[in-house]
Protein backbone atom coordinates (compact mmCIF):
# COMPACT_ATOMS: atom_id res chain seq x y z
CA UNK A 1 0.00 0.00 0.00
CA UNK A 2 2.89 2.54 0.60
CA UNK A 3 4.64 1.50 -2.05
CA UNK A 4 1.58 2.03 -4.65
CA UNK A 5 0.94 5.65 -2.63
CA UNK A 6 4.41 6.34 -3.39
CA UNK A 7 3.78 5.49 -6.67
CA UNK A 8 1.23 7.38 -7.23
CA UNK A 9 3.29 10.48 -5.37
CA UNK A 10 5.44 10.26 -7.97
CA UNK A 11 3.63 10.10 -10.87
CA UNK A 12 1.80 13.11 -10.21
CA UNK A 13 4.72 14.94 -9.43
CA UNK A 14 6.07 13.96 -12.34
CA UNK A 15 3.22 15.20 -14.03
CA UNK A 16 2.84 18.81 -12.74
CA UNK A 17 6.56 18.90 -13.48
CA UNK A 18 6.30 18.31 -17.16
CA UNK A 19 3.50 20.75 -17.15
CA UNK A 20 6.18 23.51 -15.75
CA UNK A 21 8.64 22.09 -17.98
CA UNK A 22 6.11 23.37 -21.13
CA UNK A 23 5.69 26.08 -19.42
CA UNK A 24 9.21 27.06 -19.53
CA UNK A 25 9.57 26.25 -23.39
CA UNK A 26 6.90 28.62 -24.12
CA UNK A 27 8.74 31.15 -22.08
CA UNK A 28 11.96 30.22 -24.31
CA UNK A 29 10.09 31.00 -27.74
CA UNK A 30 8.75 34.16 -26.19
CA UNK A 31 11.79 35.34 -25.07
CA UNK A 32 13.68 34.95 -28.46
CA UNK A 33 10.65 36.75 -30.20
CA UNK A 34 10.75 39.50 -27.65
CA UNK A 35 14.74 39.86 -27.95
CA UNK A 36 13.91 40.05 -31.85
CA UNK A 37 11.15 42.62 -31.47
CA UNK A 38 13.53 44.59 -29.21
CA UNK A 39 16.01 44.91 -31.60
CA UNK A 40 13.46 45.86 -34.59
CA UNK A 41 12.50 48.65 -31.86
CA UNK A 42 15.45 50.15 -31.66
CA UNK A 43 15.88 50.17 -35.28
CA UNK A 44 13.05 51.95 -36.35
CA UNK A 45 13.67 54.42 -33.45
CA UNK A 46 17.18 54.78 -35.20
CA UNK A 47 15.33 55.36 -38.36
CA UNK A 48 12.58 57.38 -37.38
CA UNK A 49 15.37 60.00 -35.17
CA UNK A 50 17.57 60.11 -38.92
CA UNK A 51 14.58 60.91 -41.18
CA UNK A 52 13.40 63.76 -38.59
CA UNK A 53 16.72 65.10 -38.22
CA UNK A 54 16.79 65.10 -42.41
CA UNK A 55 13.68 67.16 -42.39
CA UNK A 56 14.65 69.57 -39.77
CA UNK A 57 17.91 69.71 -41.78
CA UNK A 58 16.61 70.22 -44.67
CA UNK A 59 13.88 73.34 -43.38
CA UNK B 1 1.36 20.65 37.47
CA UNK B 2 4.43 20.55 39.93
CA UNK B 3 6.62 20.22 36.88
CA UNK B 4 5.14 23.71 35.79
CA UNK B 5 6.07 25.19 38.83
CA UNK B 6 9.69 23.80 38.98
CA UNK B 7 9.60 25.04 35.26
CA UNK B 8 8.69 28.54 36.70
CA UNK B 9 10.85 28.63 39.33
CA UNK B 10 13.88 28.15 36.69
CA UNK B 11 12.68 30.73 33.92
CA UNK B 12 12.08 33.09 37.38
CA UNK B 13 15.67 32.25 38.58
CA UNK B 14 17.17 32.77 34.70
CA UNK B 15 15.53 35.94 34.31
CA UNK B 16 17.08 36.99 37.71
CA UNK B 17 20.43 36.36 36.64
CA UNK B 18 20.10 37.91 32.89
CA UNK B 19 20.05 33.84 31.13
CA UNK B 20 16.27 34.17 30.37
CA UNK B 21 16.93 33.51 26.69
CA UNK B 22 18.82 30.32 27.55
CA UNK B 23 15.84 28.50 28.19
CA UNK B 24 13.72 29.76 25.60
CA UNK B 25 16.12 28.98 23.17
CA UNK B 26 16.65 25.21 24.33
CA UNK B 27 12.80 24.74 24.40
CA UNK B 28 12.51 25.94 20.78
CA UNK B 29 15.51 23.41 19.75
CA UNK B 30 13.57 21.09 21.30
CA UNK B 31 10.76 21.97 18.84
CA UNK B 32 12.65 22.20 15.98
CA UNK B 33 14.34 18.71 16.47
CA UNK B 34 10.16 16.97 15.44
CA UNK B 35 9.32 15.25 12.60
CA UNK B 36 6.79 16.94 11.93
CA UNK B 37 7.19 19.90 13.12
CA UNK B 38 4.01 21.34 15.40
CA UNK B 39 2.97 24.33 13.47
CA UNK B 40 0.84 25.14 16.66
CA UNK B 41 3.73 24.72 19.43
CA UNK B 42 5.98 26.34 17.33
CA UNK B 43 3.21 29.43 16.80
CA UNK B 44 2.54 29.12 20.92
CA UNK B 45 6.09 29.59 21.68
CA UNK B 46 6.24 32.43 19.37
CA UNK B 47 3.62 34.32 20.90
CA UNK B 48 5.47 33.90 24.12
CA UNK B 49 8.96 34.32 23.51
CA UNK B 50 11.09 36.12 21.14
CA UNK B 51 12.69 34.17 18.38
CA UNK B 52 16.45 33.96 18.65
CA UNK B 53 18.04 35.31 15.84
CA UNK B 54 19.52 32.17 15.19
CA UNK B 55 16.44 30.46 14.27
CA UNK B 56 14.36 33.53 13.14
CA UNK B 57 14.21 33.21 9.45
CA UNK B 58 14.01 29.33 9.42
CA UNK B 59 10.68 29.73 12.02
CA UNK B 60 9.41 32.39 9.88
CA UNK B 61 10.05 30.31 6.39
CA UNK B 62 8.21 27.73 8.30
CA UNK B 63 5.27 29.37 10.04
CA UNK B 64 4.82 31.59 6.65
CA UNK B 65 4.64 27.99 4.54
CA UNK B 66 7.53 28.49 2.55
CA UNK B 67 9.23 25.48 4.22
CA UNK B 68 7.25 22.33 5.24
CA UNK B 69 6.30 21.05 8.50
CA UNK B 70 8.41 17.79 7.08
CA UNK B 71 12.20 18.50 7.26
CA UNK B 72 12.63 15.62 5.23
CA UNK B 73 11.01 17.54 2.47
CA UNK B 74 12.93 20.95 3.37
CA UNK B 75 15.62 20.01 0.97
CA UNK B 76 13.47 19.19 -2.22
CA UNK B 77 10.84 21.96 -1.22
CA UNK B 78 13.52 24.22 -0.81
CA UNK B 79 14.86 23.26 -4.39
CA UNK B 80 11.42 24.42 -6.13
CA UNK B 81 11.35 28.04 -4.41
CA UNK B 82 14.66 28.50 -5.67
CA UNK B 83 14.01 27.26 -9.25
CA UNK B 84 10.04 29.63 -9.15
CA UNK B 85 12.41 32.71 -7.46
CA UNK B 86 15.09 32.33 -10.88
CA UNK B 87 11.88 31.77 -12.87
CA UNK B 88 10.23 35.30 -11.82
CA UNK B 89 13.97 37.13 -11.85
CA UNK B 90 14.66 35.72 -15.09
CA UNK B 91 11.21 37.14 -16.38
CA UNK B 92 11.29 40.76 -14.51
CA UNK B 93 14.74 40.98 -16.12
CA UNK B 94 13.39 40.16 -19.73
CA UNK B 95 10.36 42.79 -19.43
CA UNK B 96 13.34 45.42 -18.51
CA UNK B 97 11.52 46.43 -15.41
CA UNK B 98 14.54 45.90 -13.61
CA UNK B 99 18.12 46.68 -14.25
CA UNK B 100 21.45 45.82 -11.84
CA UNK B 101 21.11 48.98 -10.58
CA UNK B 102 17.39 48.61 -9.18
CA UNK B 103 16.85 48.61 -5.36
CA UNK B 104 16.00 44.69 -3.53
CA UNK B 105 12.40 45.75 -2.97
CA UNK B 106 11.76 46.99 -5.70
CA UNK B 107 12.95 43.92 -7.39
CA UNK B 108 10.90 42.27 -4.94
CA UNK B 109 7.88 44.33 -5.59
CA UNK B 110 7.96 43.83 -9.79
CA UNK B 111 8.40 40.17 -9.11
CA UNK B 112 5.28 39.84 -6.81
CA UNK B 113 3.44 41.52 -9.56
CA UNK B 114 4.04 38.92 -12.17
CA UNK B 115 3.86 36.31 -10.01
CA UNK B 116 0.22 37.46 -8.81
CA UNK B 117 -0.52 38.86 -12.61
CA UNK B 118 -1.11 42.54 -11.93
CA UNK B 119 1.43 43.68 -14.91
CA UNK B 120 0.17 46.81 -16.23
CA UNK B 121 -0.43 46.43 -19.74
CA UNK B 122 1.74 49.36 -20.79
CA UNK B 123 4.87 48.78 -18.46
CA UNK B 124 5.89 52.01 -19.09
CA UNK B 125 3.11 53.63 -17.58
CA UNK B 126 3.50 53.11 -13.99
CA UNK B 127 1.30 54.62 -10.92
CA UNK B 128 2.62 53.27 -7.40
CA UNK B 129 -0.25 52.31 -5.72
CA UNK B 130 -0.73 52.41 -1.90
CA UNK B 131 -0.89 48.68 -1.56
CA UNK B 132 2.51 48.66 -3.78
CA UNK B 133 4.13 51.04 -0.89
CA UNK B 134 3.47 48.67 1.79
CA UNK B 135 4.47 45.77 0.20
CA UNK B 136 8.24 48.01 -0.69
CA UNK B 137 8.37 49.13 3.25
CA UNK B 138 7.84 45.23 4.18
CA UNK B 139 10.64 43.60 1.35
CA UNK B 140 13.05 46.88 2.55
CA UNK B 141 12.79 45.30 5.72
CA UNK B 142 12.91 41.59 4.81
CA UNK B 143 16.00 42.55 1.97
CA UNK B 144 17.67 43.84 5.80
CA UNK B 145 17.23 40.88 7.80
CA UNK B 146 17.49 37.94 5.51
CA UNK B 147 20.64 37.00 4.00
CA UNK B 148 19.99 36.45 0.22
CA UNK B 149 17.44 37.92 -1.90
CA UNK B 150 15.91 34.53 -2.32
CA UNK B 151 14.91 34.88 1.30
CA UNK B 152 13.87 38.14 0.89
CA UNK B 153 11.27 37.41 -1.62
CA UNK B 154 9.72 34.47 -0.12
CA UNK B 155 9.67 35.99 3.15
CA UNK B 156 8.05 39.36 1.31
CA UNK B 157 5.89 37.86 -0.21
CA UNK B 158 4.85 35.46 1.89
CA UNK B 159 4.34 37.46 4.92
CA UNK B 160 1.98 39.96 2.90
CA UNK B 161 -0.29 37.41 1.50
CA UNK B 162 -0.87 35.62 5.05
CA UNK B 163 -0.96 38.92 6.37
CA UNK B 164 -4.20 40.19 3.65
CA UNK B 165 -5.72 36.80 3.93
CA UNK B 166 -5.44 36.33 7.83
CA UNK B 167 -5.95 40.45 9.00
CA UNK B 168 -7.52 42.06 6.07
CA UNK B 169 -10.38 41.88 7.73
CA UNK B 170 -9.50 43.02 10.87
CA UNK B 171 -7.04 45.88 10.21
CA UNK B 172 -10.23 48.47 9.69
CA UNK B 173 -11.07 48.01 13.13
CA UNK B 174 -7.58 48.45 14.44
CA UNK B 175 -7.65 52.10 15.09
CA UNK B 176 -11.22 51.91 17.11
CA UNK B 177 -9.00 49.23 19.20
CA UNK B 178 -6.67 51.30 19.80
CA UNK B 179 -8.88 53.81 20.80
CA UNK B 180 -10.36 51.57 23.58
CA UNK B 181 -7.22 50.75 25.00
CA UNK B 182 -6.03 54.35 25.24
CA UNK B 183 -9.32 55.38 26.96
CA UNK B 184 -8.71 52.70 29.25
CA UNK B 185 -4.73 53.88 30.06
CA UNK B 186 -4.63 57.58 29.20
CA UNK B 187 -8.13 58.68 28.87
CA UNK B 188 -6.20 62.45 29.12
CA UNK B 189 -4.37 61.77 26.36
CA UNK B 190 -7.44 60.46 23.78
CA UNK B 191 -9.26 63.65 25.07
CA UNK B 192 -6.22 65.56 23.86
CA UNK B 193 -5.80 63.61 20.71
CA UNK B 194 -9.50 64.14 19.90
CA UNK B 195 -9.60 67.58 20.49
CA UNK B 196 -7.02 68.59 18.61
CA UNK B 197 -8.14 66.31 15.41
CA UNK B 198 -5.25 64.14 15.40
CA UNK B 199 -6.78 60.81 16.44
CA UNK B 200 -8.44 60.17 12.67
CA UNK B 201 -5.24 61.10 11.48
CA UNK B 202 -2.40 58.83 13.17
CA UNK B 203 -0.58 57.26 11.04
CA UNK B 204 -2.33 53.86 10.92
CA UNK B 205 -1.37 52.56 7.97
CA UNK B 206 2.34 52.57 8.26
CA UNK B 207 1.14 51.12 11.68
CA UNK B 208 -0.86 48.29 10.66
CA UNK B 209 -1.05 48.24 7.38
CA UNK B 210 2.91 47.74 7.06
CA UNK B 211 3.08 46.46 10.59
CA UNK B 212 5.41 49.59 11.50
CA UNK B 213 7.93 48.57 8.93
CA UNK B 214 9.69 51.20 8.57
CA UNK B 215 8.67 53.04 11.57
CA UNK B 216 10.62 50.95 14.04
CA UNK B 217 14.51 49.90 14.13
CA UNK B 218 14.53 46.30 13.17
CA UNK B 219 15.69 44.92 16.16
CA UNK B 220 12.22 45.53 17.89
CA UNK B 221 10.16 45.08 14.39
CA UNK B 222 11.82 41.65 14.42
CA UNK B 223 10.07 40.64 17.92
CA UNK B 224 6.83 42.51 16.63
CA UNK B 225 6.96 40.74 13.47
CA UNK B 226 7.41 36.97 15.27
CA UNK B 227 4.22 37.68 16.84
CA UNK B 228 2.61 38.44 13.62
CA UNK B 229 3.65 35.99 11.59
CA UNK B 230 2.09 33.37 14.24
CA UNK B 231 -1.23 34.93 14.17
CA UNK B 232 -1.47 38.02 16.18
CA UNK B 233 -2.46 41.08 15.01
CA UNK B 234 -4.07 42.90 17.69
CA UNK B 235 -0.29 43.35 19.15
CA UNK B 236 0.16 45.73 17.04
CA UNK B 237 -2.94 47.72 18.36
CA UNK B 238 -0.70 47.46 21.92
CA UNK B 239 2.92 48.41 19.86
CA UNK B 240 0.91 51.86 18.76
CA UNK B 241 -0.65 51.94 22.38
CA UNK B 242 2.97 52.24 23.86
CA UNK B 243 4.30 54.31 21.45
CA UNK B 244 1.82 57.10 22.22
CA UNK B 245 2.17 56.54 25.82
CA UNK B 246 5.82 56.80 25.40
CA UNK B 247 5.41 60.05 23.60
CA UNK B 248 2.52 61.37 26.20
CA UNK B 249 4.53 64.24 27.55
CA UNK B 250 5.60 65.28 24.25
CA UNK B 251 2.63 65.11 23.01
CA UNK B 252 0.82 67.20 24.86
CA UNK B 253 2.50 70.14 24.55
CA UNK B 254 1.03 70.11 20.65
CA UNK B 255 -2.14 71.61 19.97
CA UNK B 256 -1.65 71.12 16.47
CA UNK B 257 -2.87 67.59 14.55
CA UNK B 258 -0.09 68.06 11.73
CA UNK B 259 2.14 68.50 14.13
CA UNK B 260 1.67 65.00 16.10
CA UNK B 261 1.08 63.40 13.33
CA UNK B 262 4.25 64.79 11.68
CA UNK B 263 6.00 63.78 15.12
CA UNK B 264 4.88 60.64 14.96
CA UNK B 265 5.71 59.63 11.62
CA UNK B 266 9.34 60.42 12.43
CA UNK B 267 10.22 60.06 15.60
CA UNK B 268 12.57 57.30 16.46
CA UNK B 269 11.28 55.03 18.75
CA UNK B 270 13.48 53.56 21.43
CA UNK B 271 13.22 49.56 20.95
CA UNK B 272 13.42 47.89 24.20
CA UNK B 273 11.23 50.49 26.35
CA UNK B 274 8.84 50.07 23.53
CA UNK B 275 8.65 46.44 23.03
CA UNK B 276 8.42 45.50 26.93
CA UNK B 277 5.97 48.20 27.21
CA UNK B 278 3.84 46.84 24.44
CA UNK B 279 4.06 43.33 25.78
CA UNK B 280 2.97 44.13 29.71
CA UNK B 281 0.27 46.21 27.77
CA UNK B 282 -0.74 43.44 25.62
CA UNK B 283 -0.76 40.90 28.71
CA UNK B 284 -2.49 43.51 31.14
CA UNK B 285 -5.58 43.47 28.58
CA UNK B 286 -6.00 40.10 27.26
CA UNK B 287 -8.51 38.11 28.53
CA UNK B 288 -7.32 34.75 30.66
CA UNK B 289 -7.55 32.41 27.91
CA UNK B 290 -4.94 33.97 26.04
CA UNK B 291 -1.60 32.85 26.91
CA UNK B 292 0.60 35.50 27.07
CA UNK B 293 3.42 35.19 30.16
CA UNK B 294 5.98 38.02 29.42
CA UNK C 1 3.43 5.57 7.98
CA UNK C 2 1.40 5.66 4.60
CA UNK C 3 0.09 9.33 6.05
CA UNK C 4 3.23 10.45 6.57
CA UNK C 5 4.06 9.78 2.97
CA UNK C 6 1.00 11.26 1.52
CA UNK C 7 1.59 14.41 3.74
CA UNK C 8 5.02 14.30 2.33
CA UNK C 9 3.90 14.03 -0.85
CA UNK C 10 1.43 16.83 -1.21
CA UNK C 11 3.93 19.35 0.40
CA UNK C 12 6.50 18.90 -2.68
CA UNK C 13 3.61 18.66 -4.90
CA UNK C 14 2.43 22.05 -3.26
CA UNK C 15 5.42 23.45 -4.00
CA UNK C 16 6.13 22.54 -7.85
CA UNK C 17 2.31 23.77 -8.50
CA UNK C 18 3.19 26.72 -7.17
CA UNK C 19 6.42 26.82 -9.18
CA UNK C 20 4.36 25.50 -12.18
CA UNK C 21 1.50 28.71 -11.48
CA UNK C 22 4.21 31.09 -11.30
CA UNK C 23 5.61 30.49 -14.65
CA UNK C 24 2.59 30.38 -16.20
CA UNK C 25 2.16 33.70 -15.14
CA UNK C 26 5.07 34.81 -16.25
CA UNK C 27 4.33 33.86 -19.73
CA UNK C 28 1.00 35.65 -19.68
CA UNK C 29 3.02 38.80 -18.56
CA UNK C 30 5.40 37.82 -21.55
CA UNK C 31 2.39 37.77 -24.17
CA UNK C 32 0.92 40.94 -23.00
CA UNK C 33 4.09 42.83 -23.19
CA UNK C 34 4.89 41.26 -27.04
CA UNK C 35 1.61 42.92 -27.81
CA UNK C 36 1.82 45.96 -26.49
CA UNK C 37 5.56 45.47 -28.34
CA UNK C 38 3.65 45.01 -31.64
CA UNK C 39 1.27 47.87 -31.22
CA UNK C 40 3.90 50.29 -30.47
CA UNK C 41 6.10 49.23 -33.53
CA UNK C 42 3.07 49.58 -35.77
CA UNK C 43 3.06 53.49 -34.31
CA UNK C 44 6.65 53.77 -35.45
CA UNK C 45 6.12 52.29 -38.46
CA UNK C 46 3.10 54.78 -39.16
CA UNK C 47 5.39 58.04 -37.91
CA UNK C 48 8.14 56.96 -40.14
CA UNK C 49 6.21 56.51 -43.02
CA UNK C 50 4.43 59.99 -42.56
CA UNK C 51 7.48 61.08 -42.34
CA UNK C 52 8.77 59.73 -45.70
CA UNK C 53 5.67 60.74 -47.16
CA UNK C 54 5.96 64.28 -46.17
CA UNK C 55 9.61 64.58 -47.38
CA UNK C 56 8.87 63.31 -50.57
CA UNK C 57 6.09 65.46 -51.47
CA UNK C 58 8.43 68.28 -49.68
CA UNK C 59 10.85 67.45 -52.79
Amino acid sequence: LLETAKIQAREQLKSVESKYQAQKRVVQALERHLLDLYSKLDNRKEQVQAVAARVSRDE
Amino acid sequence: MAEDCVRNFRSHYYEKVGFRGVEEKRSLELLLKEEPLDLEKLCMFTQRFPIPALYRVMVWKVLLGILPSYQSCHGAVAQQRTEQYKDLKHAVDLLHLVSIKTPIPTVCLHMYRVEMGLTPLDLEIEEPKDDEDDFLAIASTMSELAESELDAYWLSRCFVLQFNSKHADSLPHLPKSLEHYLALEELRLLQHLKVCGALVRLPYSRWFRRCFAGSLPNSSLERVWDKVISGSCKLLVFVALAILISFKMTIMKMNMADGIVGFLENVHFDLYSLYFKSHTLFKNNLSSNMSMQI
